[in-house]
């Protein structure tokens, strides 16, 4: 089946965009710097590059259910490369916040999830657990994968390297009131 | 209209060798900045009499830009030197009679910078417009619209 | 009272889509007519000949004295309304053309608005032209000689031109031999003629040609003077050789102990002596000493090159020499430079050595370069099996520059057909957009497509030595996605060309400030008119050929080269040039003598006269860019086109909508 | 003495405890004073912008007013943080309507940020701010002989466009020779270890970790030295997984440069945080 072009989409996903720098993506020319240089392209659905064009032609659902924009590993190798000077991974950030608001993505994937818990844990308390191996989302998800970490966590544990008891930051209150002034809701609560 | 914004009357000297130039090609591009301004073509800033600007800010303009070659690069290899002086010398003079000297602004804009010159438009259309009217204290000032083309038949 | 016309040009929709034509021309001819306005009309194109009729018609039949065109610049078409008057017997100066294209239609985007203030700027217009004198065109006699400042082959070819046509042409060029970067090719696409083949020829003609005067191994010091007539003083580096006695015989630099890497002619891949020519077919055949590298000027002793000079043609005393000369026309051809590849540190260049630049590898293909045109690695014996070309290197990139240098990709072609043909091995094209658009391009294309090459689409991300496979070991790994697969690609390969981009020379500025002229923001100098005047400057006099206006093939050089030369040829035939008539000069008796604008003259126009009192001003000598006249405080100083008086209108004009009728001056 | 606003964030509490301990030990030796913030908050890493973009800005925004009030540069070892911060410092002060939303969350906790701050990362510090020579001056333990890859990462060179060299730098390397030992060349010194991939998409994460594993040890490395705690986990506590899941059998001890300048100015290993480590790296210093 044929599609035809709609451009609502990059226009709600530019407007997602409020701080950072560079150039719209329909300035994008598919020369395919960012996908040549992404350490995990070749584990992405679809590459950077094509993602691009797909948001440029507007193929809404096929970008929402790809994992391409959760396997993003925020190294910027992309974006400073890029030579039509565009943000790209601040794209994959855009393209993560519209998935989670629109709460559509890909059944299985964990990123999501993962970037809510840990978001939560920082609205409730200042700081985080440390994240890497916090295992409430993982257990959440794979049993498997936990206990393939729970290895690492145990040595750890007896190295002295992981924590016992969630960190709190004093002015808690404050914090929480602050964050209300951004997010009237109390953000992801 | 709601709110009638106040539109300033900016007059706009350019070296014909440089910035009158960057005006065409911001023409060319059509790069598009407010009407505000009416250019003045000069053979070289050098050429400005500080009369001129006076002459404009006393005649109806709430601004006056002075355009010319980047330091270096006059045409009439120092001459844009004189207009900086010069520049200054009517800023003072502006000051001492209680006008704000930001009403005259002095631009460098080589033949190629027509992206320049259009932003310094711009941005200058902004700054006289946030300055309000010219007043000469209480004396002559201008407060009509730029759209507005007289209706009378012009006296002899 | 002066009778004027007012014309208002639609430019088509250009102005007429923004500017309602026909109420300013009704409105011009309404309300200006008490400043003398007599007609008022709009037409579709002003400068069509049935529009410049209707100007020539009123003159002669309304008895118009003055003319105001609203239309496009003055830059493009004052020429053209001056000259109908004058057809129509007014004389042309008595005519001003104001912009309301450039000025007003293209830059603003409200009707209303664009038309009032088009309506300011014709009152400008009449107000101004209420004051215009009539005056002659100033005539200036051109110097026949010429000055040819580079000597690639845009340089040689507009000396060659000029030369055959019978006028002497000084050509100037920095290294020791002339035929520029052409000269370091082996073929040239798309006919893979052999470019030493067909560039020797005609640097032997420039060499021997009775009108040309060459000097090589010389800069441009400083420039004088105005079209016509340019004082040029040039430095001509001491060779340390005399050239009067030298034969060319090669005993020297066969005799030099000193060797040194040519970072020039070679692009670093080959060697030459301290004492050399940068390569065998070099004009002129005498070689220099470069001082800086010679054992001789370093230790103070060697002078081998003397010892064996046959004809004692080495002469370590020789100093530099000023020489001036007087020229009527200049043309500048001062080529480019390659783009450094080490900036783009992820494609190792500089850290890998099999990763060269298309200028190397120019070298490395050339029969006569460092490998006897052997295809070969770094290690001078391998022969590579599997070549990568990568496009864009330092072009098409914010990050570097932003403009297409237009070669690469027919040069990326050529380079895979040579490399195709003489090693046999695999070749792949990493390029964003392959541009094949002039005589015979596509079908060099077609043939190398059919010869197997491999075009990967895709800007290359990098490039490096980490093996991750087997496959890959001891090998370059280009990192790229194949774009038209939507897969990233690692290509283990033996040799990586680059083909980097053209850039302005370094001193690109500076010769542009020594010239008087202004060089873009990408740093090319700027042409008079980007579609129809690409060889004229803004500078009257002064020409531009080849790459220093931006990135061309060798056709293209070459048409501009003869083209600047036929604008050079054309201007010393007329034998003079009109000038705009626009001089200052004193009115003696308003002169005090205060010597305010003395020195103010960059031109040394202005002479004081001790025994009078009087300040007086050479209009030989004057420019016109009017300092004086407004520095002069009892107003003794006149500047014809650009008068007080004239300008004072024209601001006044411009604010005529601006004040009550009670205040417009009567 | 030259002083310093100290942004320890989140890892250094714990997992990354050695760097923090090290960095305080080597910077009292160089005669440099960190300050830590009071009551400084979680920066958000790069998830917070999964969530929103404004809420993660604000968050950073609350440690640098902190940091601002003390009128010092601000120092931060984790490169997340540092991006973080640098970005967030950069937008504020290029987009005033930015500063004046976030500011008026901050004022909840009385707070103000104003844009006037230098954010440094804790190598740029050592590397630029104090300098190769000083170092060099100070060390009475030079680590000759150790071959050691300086591993730069992601964010504390990306994405800043206005870097010079930020697909080749130097600094690292520099401050390495300065203690004595030898950096190696390795073409994958600036690529990513991964980052937080671990959790959505472990094989591609352990492949990473894997390509520079391999790397570093092709060209000789003895140890690796990072200046990021996510590096130093994912690239040493993963080496086990890595040798699982690709049949490698890698065992590269991956130190925070603080410990290695530490140990050539004579400090006790224990003082450095040494030992903590999951790839022992007693056997490269056993000598020592």
């Amino acid at each position: 089946m044929s599609e035809t072009y709609t451009f609502t989409f990059m226009k709600e996903v530019s407007s997602l965009l409020h701080a950072a720098d560079g150039n719209p993506f329909p300035m994008c020319v598919q020369c395919g710097t960012c996908s040549g240089s992404c350490p995990v392209a070749a584990y992405m659905d679809y590459t950077p590059r094509q993602i691009i064009a797909m948001v440029n032609a507007g193929l809404k659902d096929q970008v929402l259910e790809s994992n391409t924009f959760w396997y993003c590993a925020s190294c910027y190798q992309c974006t400073v490369r890029c030579p039509q000077g565009i943000s790209i991974t601040e794209l994959m950030y855009a393209l993560q916040r519209y998935s989670i608001w629109k709460s559509r993505y890909r059944e299985g994937l964990i990123g999501p999830s993962f970037s809510e818990a840990f978001a939560k844990t920082i609205v409730r308390t200042g700081r985080t657990f440390e994240p890497i191996l916090a295992p409430s989302y993982i257990f959440k998800f794979k049993l498997g994968e936990f206990f393939r970490e729970i290895q690492n966590a145990t040595e750890l544990m007896i190295k002295g390297r992981l924590p016992l008891l969630p960190p709190r930051i004093k002015r808690l209150e404050n914090f929480k009131r602050m964050i209300r002034r951004i997010i009237p809701m109390g953000g992801v609560e | 209209m709601n709110n009638e914004q106040f539109e300033p009357t900016i007059i706009g000297f350019t070296c014909n060798w440089c910035s009158y130039r960057a005006a065409d090609l911001a023409g060319t591009a059509r790069m598009k900045y407010p009407p505000n301004i009416r250019l003045i073509r000069l053979m070289c800033s050098g050429r400005l009499d500080p009369t001129f600007v006076f002459k404009a800010l006393t005649g109806g303009a709430d601004g006056v830009m002075i355009t010319g070659c980047h330091p270096g690069e006059c045409h009439y290899l120092e001459q844009n030197y004189k207009a900086l002086r010069r520049f200054h010398l009517i800023r003072r003079t502006l000051k001492g009679l209680g006008v704000e000297p930001e009403r005259v602004k002095l631009v460098w804009a080589s033949a190629a910078e027509g992206v320049k010159f259009t932003n310094e438009v711009k941005n200058f259309v902004e700054e006289i417009r946030a300055l309000g009217p010219l007043n000469w204290g209480g004396v002559g000032g201008n407060g009509h619209p730029i759209a507005a083309p007289i209706t009378e038949e012009v006296p002899a | 009272m002066e009778k004027i016309g007012v014309y208002v040009c639609h430019c088509g929709t250009n102005i007429a889509g923004m500017v309602d034509v026909q109420q300013v021309a009704e409105w011009a001819a309404a309300k200006l007519k008490r400043r003398g306005v007599v007609i008022g009309r709009d037409y579709k194109f002003m400068c069509s000949s049935l529009g410049q009729e209707l100007i020539e018609k009123d003159i002669k039949e309304l008895g118009l004295t003055r003319v105001v065109v609203a239309a496009c610049s003055p830059h493009l078409h004052e020429n053209t309304f001056r000259t109908a008057c004058k057809r129509a017997g007014l004389n042309p100066y008595l005519c001003e053309l104001v912009s309301i294209r450039e000025q007003v239609s293209w830059v603003h985007t409200d009707k209303d608005q664009a038309t009032a203030k088009s309506m300011a700027v014709v009152s400008g217009g009449v107000e101004r032209v209420n004051y215009h004198a009539p005056l002659e065109p100033l005539k200036v006699p051109i110097h026949p000689d010429t000055l040819v400042v580079g000597g690639g082959i845009a340089g040689i070819q507009a000396a060659l031109e000029i030369a055959d046509a019978g006028y002497k042409v000084y050509l100037v060029e920095r290294e020791p031999s002339i035929g520029g970067h052409m000269a370091q090719f082996d073929k040239t696409f798309p006919t893979l003629d052999c470019a030493a083949c067909i560039l020797t020829p005609k640097m032997v003609q420039a060499g021997t040609h009775p009108n040309i005067e060459l000097l090589t191994w010389s800069e441009i010091e400083k420039v004088d003077g105005y079209v016509g007539n340019f004082s040029v003083t040039i430095r001509k580096k001491a060779r340390y050789i005399k050239t009067e006695d030298c034969t060319g015989c090669g005993i020297c630099w066969e005799k030099c102990p000193k060797k040194v890497v040519d970072d020039v002619f070679e692009a670093g891949m080959g060697m030459r002596k301290a004492v050399y020519t940068p390569f065998a077919q070099a004009v002129p055949k005498y070689p220099v000493i470069d001082r800086p590298n010679c054992t001789y000027f370093i230790k103070g002793t060697c002078k081998a090159c003397e010892k064996f000079c046959p004809t004692n043609a080495i002469d370590f005393n020789q100093e530099d020499e000023i020489v001036t000369v007087n020229v009527g026309n200049i043309v500048l051809a001062t080529g480019y430079e390659t783009f450094d590849a080490k900036r783009i540190a992820q494609y190792g260049y500089g850290r890998l050595p099999n990763v060269v630049t298309s200028l190397e590898f120019e070298r490395l293909c050339n029969a006569a370069g460092p490998t006897n045109g052997e295809i070969v690695l770094k290690d001078g014996k391998t022969k590579p099996k599997a070549v990568g070309i990568v496009h864009c290197v330092g072009s098409r990139d914010k990050n570097y520059n932003e403009y297409c240098s237009v070669i690469c990709c027919m040069q990326g072609l050529k380079f895979a057909h040579l490399v195709h043909e003489r090693t046999g091995a695999e070749v792949y094209n990493f390029y964003i957009d392959m541009r094949t658009p002039f005589k015979g391009y596509e079908e060099f294309y077609q043939r190398v497509l059919e010869e197997g090459t491999h075009f990967i689409r895709g800007k290359v991300a990098e490039i490096n030595d980490a093996a991750r496979t087997p496959d890959e070991e001891g090998k370059l790994i280009v990192q790229v996605e194949d774009t038209l697969v939507g897969v990233q690609m690692r290509i283990p390969l033996d040799m990586v060309i680059l083909s980097v981009a053209l850039e302005p020379r370094r001193d690109a500025k500076e010769t542009a400030h020594k010239f008087g002229l202004s060089c873009s923001a990408d740093g090319w100098f700027i042409e008079k008119h980007p579609k129809l005047d690409p060889v004229s400057t803004m500078t009257e006099g002064i020409l531009i050929a080849g790459c220093v206006q931006g990135p061309k093939d060798i056709p293209a050089t070459v048409a501009q080269g003869a083209a600047a030369a036929a604008r050079a040829l054309g201007k010393i035939h007329a034998g003079e040039i009109a000038l705009e008539p626009f001089r200052a000069s004193v009115i003696e008796e308003k002169c005090s003598g205060c010597r305010i604008c003395n020195g103010l003259c960059p031109f040394n126009a202005i002479l004081f006269h001790e025994d009078r009192m009087v300040t007086e001003i050479n209009p030989a000598l004057c420019q016109g860019c009017g300092t004086c006249v407004a520095a002069c405080p009892a107003g003794a100083i006149v500047g014809t086109g650009f008068s007080n008086e004239q300008i004072l209108a024209q601001i006044e004009g411009l604010l005529l909508l601006n004040v009550g009728e009670e205040a417009v001056p009567a | 003495m030259k002083e310093y606003a100290y942004f320890p964030g989140c890892s250094l509490e714990k997992l990354a405890v050695s760097y923090h301990t090290s960095a305080l030990e080597t910077t009292r030796k160089l005669g440099v004073k960190l300050k830590e913030l009071e009551d400084w908050n979680c920066c958000g890493s790069t998830t917070y912008f999964h969530i929103d973009e404004l809420l993660a800005y604000t968050l950073t925004a609350r440690n640098l007013a902190i940091a601002e009030k003390t009128g010092l540069d601000v120092v931060a070892p984790c490169s997340a943080c540092f991006k973080n911060m640098y970005f967030t410092a950069a937008h504020m002060k290029g987009d005033p309507d930015l500063a004046e939303h976030i500011n008026f969350a901050l004022e909840e906790d009385d707070l103000h940020f104003s844009g006037d701050i230098r954010v440094r990362h804790l190598l740029e510090m050592f590397a630029q701010d104090i300098g190769p020579d000083e170092i060099k001056s100070k060390i009475t333990h030079p680590l000759e002989g150790m071959r050691i890859a300086p591993y730069y990462g992601c964010q504390i060179l990306r994405p800043r466009r206005d870097h010079e060299e930020i697909e080749n730098p130097r600094y690292f390397e520099d401050l390495l020779s300065a203690i004595g030992a030898t950096p190696i060349e390795y073409s994958l010194k600036t690529r990513c270890c991964g980052g937080s991939l671990i959790i959505s998409s472990r094989t591609a994460a352990l492949t990473m970790v894997r390509n520079l594993l391999q790397c570093a040890r092709d060209q000789g490395a003895d140890v690796i030295a990072t200046a990021c705690p996510m590096c130093q986990v994912n690239l040493e506590c993963y080496q086990q997984s890595v040798n699982q899941e690709f049949g490698t059998d890698f065992s590269i001890p991956v130190l925070y440069f603080t410990q290695l300048v530490g140990l050539a100015l004579g400090i006790p290993k224990n003082k450095l945080g040494i030992g903590k480590e999951l790839v022992s790296a007693m056997p490269v210093l056993a000598a020592r």
